[in-house]
């Protein structure tokens, strides 16, 4: 029976230990991953799930502890991993983005050799875009730098499940769906069920609950470092899993401001490329761009911000601040301390006559290290000694920080978990309260229904705006496709 | 009859003073021979890196162009070689000049830059017959001109073993780095008798001395303005005495005469030297009066100067 | 039609390099021969060979600074050992393109900045040229005269050796799975280390082969020159990079175009001789230099313009 | 541990490690005798580099391909036309002084127009500048040496205590550019746009505003220096900023600054100055041929780089 058990598991990291200076990442963490399952890991930003990813996957080596492939303890390192099936697809994007999509195949599979690599990886990639993400429309012949990062995502995810010798035995899954709309992850979800069935094993990591709930076979939860539940899925809920990772539920309200409007918008622009309604926001409210992903809506963000933000002369007093979605691309400076990288947008506030006053500076900093929650031993640490998750939170103080009168948000919770968003979800509205008007560009429909307003994109106008009580799903979905496409 | 001709100067730095002496001079003696009709044009031409390479190309250009003679100053004794030999094989007379090329299908107006360097060591050993320690500003490293006046030099040297060279840096031609060069040397040497300089490093050199409050040795040279007026000065106040010597830039003048010669039909032989130009302690007030201020010592060339030169190689 | 982003990397410097050509046409007449397009292109070839070998070496995101000493170092090396005694010769080159694969790996290894390491090296492969020619001189090898003035029919040799150029890096480094890792490597090292390739070995391999394209170099340029000196080719350098940039590559991400390098050359090449064509004072022949090296560049964006234009249609 | 976190902490440690070896093996030549003179000299001719450098190091700061190669020209530009307005007059030595500054605000203003309205690399503007600055300069005055006002050049060569008056304004633009960059959101802006300039731009920074007065500024320091050392030397010449090109990036780099920029210390480009200098001393004095001077300047640079870049491992 152990030997039937030690042949079918595909990895096991058994008391593995880490710890990057100060921080215990992973302080003895047990995983296993068998043959035909699905294992769901969840935990806090910054639990250590990327990391016990990376130490499976050979590229960190553990303090103590041993990991093995197929029962085998000898050899570790990425080359090992490789050679054992494990795949991995990671939380930052990981294409060459100067690279054609068939190149990147090339790259992730070095066994494809000889002649005539080319069209076989164009065909492999293909042929498995088609099956996980049926109907994608990615042209497999361009470079990734100009496809968008939902197309960048999936391209990297079905490169990971092909197998052009043998299949995977098993893939990695590091938030896969944090850039993909609802549909894509459904197929993406889908996908991974068939996967199982067919023998593969998925690790799946996410802090969509839903997502982990309906696809996982088996649910991991990790907490500082520390595995501290492991169980079958069907023994959980929602609840019960935000129980274990260490938060209280509570529940969602939505009750809307609905405050008086006043009598001017705070921020107006005419409607898109003549398209379509225009755009406005008032004094205190918080308003929902939606509609499926890459449908315009970081774009006007970003024409709202630069029209209003000079780029020769500093701006006296700003209007704007921006929270990025796409941290490695405009969010985080990646040589700075986590407290440069919090300050840099309200520097101006935070010196008296030309030179920066660092006491100040520090105290803002801390404020917002507790206030929400950032993990760091050290506001001095470099920003990327951080969790994906923190290095968001850190984005977000950023523009809270700020004065500025409204915050512009592309979709910013991405990888954030969900005791933080519901305590981000607070502040938002405690800071409406105060007069503060929020734009905010999310692909989750939850996030959706908390805003006063919103305006529903398609093909890069605003078709409809809805609010109050007529911010639901159904609506915003049905706003979403054309009236031929809705079914 | 050489109205019709088009005669060209492929020149490949302009970056110090003598090299714009040189156009300078260039320039006023071919526009008086363009007016009264001797060439049909004498256009001026420089690259702007001194490079081989680039020049190399400009000559190419030049052929392209239809010029009946080139006039070249070169970067490099040897790497224009190419270049050359394409232009004579389409019937261009090319002459060189200054930086002379060994193309053996140019002519050749060279100036003994060895003999250059061997007299300024025998004039010190003139003066100083006890001999001392020198210090020696070099050139750009791997120029041929850097190399011919050091051989020069030590060649002295070995003849008048009572000199010993104990100190040698490289001014890359330039005042400032010579003056960096001869700063960071000089803490370490001994007492200095005389610098010995290949042209233009003399009054660089002189301020480091001064800068390190050295005594003031025998600085050789380079014929520049600025050189002679210091000397001037030293003179004056405590009858210091030295030599100068360098190339004047106006023997561009009589690589132009030359070739206008050669497109006349004149024979001329491939090889011809021009002295070079040499100041001492009692012509120094005539050459400084006729010097430009912040210029170079310059004397320029007629048809006659070069019809008897030519002869004279005969 | 949907332009992919390498072909429009490579239509706009064709296009500057072919409206200044027309240029130089309209102005000298006599340049539109086979001799003339010799002439107007041959000194192109090697400074077409050390454009590539930068441009190997920006494909990994590094530059090269010791780009123009070390073609002058090679230049040297054809012109006196080669020539003497091709096997010491051969020896030498190869030790070179080993230091080249060595700079590789220690650059990345010991993460430094390759501006540095390659400044160090500059300053090495000079004092080593004059070592080995203090002053000019030296003799081209027969065969690499022969090869560099030889007259094939119809086409002169300056433009088929840079089309040969051309093609040959483009199967290498556009085509070639070799290829794909280099500019993988500079489009995201970390994909490449985690798909379990070593990058160590990728990098040394795109050293050498920077090497390897700068001894051509050195060789094409004394077989033009038929001599050498050790300050030969300094100006390859800065050529070099304004090559790859002027054919379309940028300093970081690996995004490089070995066409578009190739064509960057020609242009700086034609750029100079446009230039000869007008008669300029001499006092502003050099800031002319400048001036030319801005209307290319205003061009490109020129055209830039239009494609763009053309795509959103 | 502590002191290792120092060196991390203080990457330009190295270059001044390796200027102090290198000046106790040259004066070692003499036994000692020549460190007075050997110290002033470096401190002097660092002064010039340390100046130009300032500027680069800004330039460099603001990321990959960011770089002012028209430093030679506008030193030579400034030189010959302040000296040329001057015209040996003490009166005037502070109008020179302007006229270089505005000049060198004028090619800095150029350089980013052409950066900016061409959309060309800066690598590729700066040369062209500098070819056109080069031309200015030949055009004004041909290359005739003009001396300096008598004031100025004696200010110039001579010393306050020993130390001597260039290194002095030398040291005094480096606490300037100091504060500027530890101190200021000007500096925190350079810093943040070297690291990502998309980001810099999204966190409300004048992205364009500031690279403009970052070129500006480079070419006024290179102007200034300019200015002083065309003083120092007794007159300008065309080709007196030729050594300043590689010299400028070399001191950036070899005194710590990241090349890929956002990361940028004034103390290293000391040190760095100071080891430039002093490495081309040492060897001159033990008697090198140019050929291995080169070869050993090259191995010494990197061997420099190699003790001080593992740092950029540990994070
Ligand atoms: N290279 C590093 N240097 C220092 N600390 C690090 C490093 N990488 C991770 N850490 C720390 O290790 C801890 C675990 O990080 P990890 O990335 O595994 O979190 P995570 O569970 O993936 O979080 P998220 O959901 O936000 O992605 C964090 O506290 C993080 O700050
Ligand atoms: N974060 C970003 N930073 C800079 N440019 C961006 C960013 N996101 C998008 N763009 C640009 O804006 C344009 C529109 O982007 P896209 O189609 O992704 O819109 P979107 O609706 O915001 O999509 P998504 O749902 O992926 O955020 C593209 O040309 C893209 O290059
Ligand atoms: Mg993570
Ligand atoms: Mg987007």
């Amino acid at each position: 029976m152990t030997a039937n058990l030690m042949k079918n598991e595909v990895v096991a990291a058994r008391g593995v230990k880490l710890a990057f200076g100060a921080v215990k990442a992973l302080d003895g963490v047990d995983l296993v991953i068998r043959a035909g399952e699905c294992v769901g890991l969840v935990g806090h930003n910054g639990a250590g799930k990327s990391t016990i990813v990376n130490v499976i996957n050979g590229g960190l080596s553990p303090q103590e502890g041993v990991v093995s492939y197929g029962g085998e303890t000898s050899g570790h390192g990425i080359a090992t991993a490789r050679a054992s099936g494990v795949r991995c697809v990671f939380q930052e994007l990981s294409l060459c983005p100067n690279l054609t999509v068939n190149e990147n195949v090339r790259i992730m599979h070095p066994d494809l050799k000889g002649w005539n690599w080319r069209s076989r990886a164009l065909e492999l990639v293909k042929k498995q875009l088609q099956e996980i993400f049926p109907g994608h429309g990615i042209d497999c012949d361009s470079t990734v730098d100009d496809l968008s990062i939902a197309e960048r995502q999936m391209v990297e995810i079905a490169i990971s499940f092909a197998g052009f010798v043998v299949p995977p035995k098993l893939v990695i899954l590091d938030e896969p769906t944090s850039s993909l709309d609802a549909g894509l992850a459904a197929q993406m979800m889908a996908y991974i069920r068939r996967f199982v069935a067919d023998g593969g094993a998925v690790l799946l990591i996410s802090h969509i609950l839903g997502e982990i709930l309906s696809t996982a076979d088996r649910i991991v939860v990790m907490k500082d470092g520390r595995v501290v539940a492991d169980r079958l899925a069907s023994e959980m809920n929602a609840r019960s899993l935000v129980e274990a990772m260490g938060n209280v539920v509570r529940e969602q309200e939505y009750q809307r401001s609905g405050i008086a409007r006043s009598s001017s918008p705070v921020l107006s622009m005419p409607p898109r490329r003549g398209r379509g309604l225009a755009f406005e926001a008032y004094r205190g409210e918080i308003v929902g761009l939606a509609g499926l992903g890459g449908h315009g809506q970081t774009e006007t963000l970003l024409d709202l911000y630069l029209s209003r933000n000079g780029n020769w002369w500093p701006t006296p007093r700003d209007e704007l601040a921006f929270v990025a979605g796409d941290r490695s691309l405009n969010g985080t400076f990646p040589l700075w301390s986590i407290l440069k990288n919090l300050t840099i947008a309200s520097l101006q506030e935070l010196s008296s006559r030309t030179f920066i006053d660092n006491a100040r500076e520090n105290r803002l900093g801390l404020g917002w290290k507790n206030r929400i929650e950032i993990r760091t031993p050290d506001l001095e640490n470099r920003i990327l000694s951080l969790s994906g998750g923190n290095q968001q939170k850190v984005l977000f103080a950023r523009a809270l920080a700020t004065t500025a009168r409204t915050v512009l948000m592309d979709d910013p919770m991405r990888g954030v978990d969900v005791g933080t968003k519901q305590e981000v979800y607070e502040i938002l509205r405690s800071e409406a309260a105060s007069g503060r008007s929020f734009i905010w560009y999310s692909t989750e429909m939850d996030e959706i229904r908390l805003c006063d307003r919103v305006y529903v994109f398609r093909e890069g106008a605003i078709v409809a705006e809805l609010a109050g009580e007529a911010v639901t799903e159904k609506n915003v979905l049905a706003a979403s496709f054309s009236a031929g496409e809705a079914a | 009859d050489t109205a019709g001709k088009k005669i060209a100067l492929s020149n490949n730095y302009a970056g110090n003073s003598w090299r714009q002496a040189m156009l300078t001079s260039w320039d006023k003696i071919t526009k008086d021979a363009v007016a009264k009709g001797v060439v049909a044009a004498a256009d001026p031409f420089t690259t702007a890196e001194n490079q081989a390479t680039e020049q190399a190309a400009q000559i190419q250009n030049l052929i392209l162009q239809g010029y009946d003679a080139i006039v070249v100053n070169a970067a490099s004794p040897t790497a224009l070689n190419g270049a050359i030999k394409e232009a004579c094989d389409a019937g261009i007379t090319v002459v060189s000049f200054d930086g002379i090329v060994t193309e053996p299908c140019a002519w050749r107006i060279a100036v003994d830059f060895k003999a250059m360097g061997e007299s300024q060591i025998e004039y010190l050993a003139k003066k100083l017959p006890k001999g001392g320690n020198l210090l020696e500003i070099r050139g750009l490293a791997g120029v041929s001109v850097d190399d011919e006046i050091h051989a020069g030099i030590q060649a002295g040297v070995q003849k008048n073993p009572q000199f010993k060279i104990v100190g040698s840096v490289n001014g890359d031609w330039a005042q400032d780095v010579a003056q960096r060069a001869v700063a960071g040397i000089l803490p370490s040497l001994p007492e200095i008798a005389a610098v010995v300089t290949q042209g233009g490093d003399g009054y660089g050199a002189a301020q480091a001395f001064a800068a390190a409050k050295r005594p003031t040795p025998t600085f050789v040279m380079g014929n520049r303005e600025d050189e002679l007026v210091w000397w001037k000065q030293q003179k004056d106040k405590n009858g210091y005495e030295t030599m100068s010597v360098s190339i004047a830039p106006g023997v561009s003048t009589l690589a132009f005469w030359v070739a206008q010669q050669i497109l006349d039909g004149k024979e001329v032989k491939k090889d011809l030297v021009v002295p070079f130009l040499r100041i001492d302690q009692d012509n120094l007030e005539a050459n400084l009066a006729k010097t430009q201020k912040g210029g170079v010592a310059n004397v320029e060339y007629s048809l006659e100067d070069a019809q008897k030169v030519i002869s004279a190689a005969k | 039609m949907k332009l992919s982003s390498s072909a429009v990397r490579l239509i706009i410097p064709a296009a500057s390099l072919a409206v200044l050509l027309a240029a130089v046409f309209y102005m000298q007449p006599r340049a539109m021969s086979y001799t003339g397009l010799n002439l107007l292109f041959n000194l192109a070839v090697p400074i077409a060979l050390a454009t590539v070998a930068q441009m190997v070496i920006m494909a990994v995101n590094d530059l090269d600074l010791s780009m123009g000493t070390f073609v002058s170092f090679c230049a040297c090396v054809t012109a006196t050992f080669l020539q003497a005694s091709p096997g010491t010769g051969i020896l030498i080159f190869l030790g070179a393109i080993a230091a080249y694969a060595a700079m590789g790996v220690i650059i990345y290894v010991r993460e430094l900045p390759a501006i540095v390491v390659t400044l160090g090296m500059s300053f090495v492969w000079g004092g080593l040229a004059v070592l080995i020619l203090p002053s000019p001189g030296g003799t081209a090898p027969g065969w690499a005269r022969w090869l560099m003035t030889s007259k094939p029919p119809f086409v002169p040799m300056a433009i088929v050796a840079s089309v040969v150029i051309a093609l040959a890096t483009h199967f290498l480094i556009m085509r070639s799975s070799f290829g794909v890792l280099i500019r993988g490597a500079g489009g995201n090292v970390r994909s490449v280390e985690r798909a379990g390739w070593s990058v160590v070995k990728v990098r040394a391999a795109a050293y050498a082969l920077a090497g390897f394209f700068a001894v051509l170099s050195g060789i094409a340029l004394v077989g033009l020159t038929t001599s050498a000196d050790a300050n030969i080719a300094l100006r390859y350098t800065l050529l070099s990079i304004a090559g790859v940039i002027l054919g379309g590559g940028e300093f970081v991400g690996g995004k490089i175009s070995p066409i578009g390098a190739v064509i960057g050359a020609l242009t700086l090449a034609l750029a100079g001789s446009f230039l000869s064509f007008m008669r300029i004072s001499p006092d502003w022949q050099i800031g002319a230099q400048g001036a030319i090296l801005i209307v290319v560049l205003a061009m490109r964006l020129f055209l830039n313009r239009l494609e763009k234009r053309e795509k959103s249609r | 541990m502590n002191g290792h976190r120092l060196l991390l902490a203080k990457p330009w440690i190295w270059s001044f490690a390796a200027t102090a070896s290198v000046w106790i093996i040259t004066v070692l030549f003499t036994g000692g005798a020549s460190s007075v003179g050997l110290s002033q000299a470096a401190l002097t001719f660092a002064a010039f580099s340390v100046i130009v450098g300032i500027g680069q190091m800004f330039v460099i700061t603001l990321g990959p391909g960011n770089i002012d190669l028209s430093v030679p020209a506008t030193m030579t530009l400034s030189g010959t036309l302040a000296l040329k307005l001057m015209d040996v007059q003490d009166s005037m030595i502070l109008v020179g002084l302007i006229l270089s500054i505005l000049l060198g605000a004028i090619i800095g203003l150029g350089n980013y127009a052409l950066i900016k309205i061409l959309k060309i690399p800066p690598i590729i503007a700066t040369l062209s500048m500098s070819f056109i600055v080069q031309s200015t300069a030949i055009w004004t005055n041909r290359g005739l040496r003009i001396k300096p006002p008598e004031t100025l050049a004696s200010f110039t060569t001579s010393s306050l205590l020993g130390i001597p008056h260039v290194a002095i304004v030398a040291l005094i633009l480096s606490a300037f550019a100091w504060l500027l960059l530890e101190k200021t959101i000007y500096g925190r802006w350079i810093s943040a746009i070297g690291q990502s300039t998309f980001a810099a731009r999204m966190a409300g920074i004048p992205v364009d505003g500031t690279r403009l007065v970052t070129y500006m500024l480079c070419a006024v320091l290179a102007s200034v220096c300019g200015y002083l050392l065309a003083s120092f030397s007794g007159g300008a010449a065309l080709n007196m900023g030729a050594e300043y090109l590689l010299m400028s990036i070399a001191v950036v780099v070899i005194g710590g600054t990241a090349v890929a920029g956002g990361n940028s210390n004034i103390p290293g480009i000391w040190g760095a100055s100071l080891f430039m200098f002093l490495v081309v001393s040492m060897l001159n004095t033990y008697g090198f041929g140019a050929g291995f001077r080169l070869i050993l300047t090259g191995l010494l640079i990197i061997a420099v780089i190699l003790v001080a870049g593992g740092r950029r491992s540990t994070r």
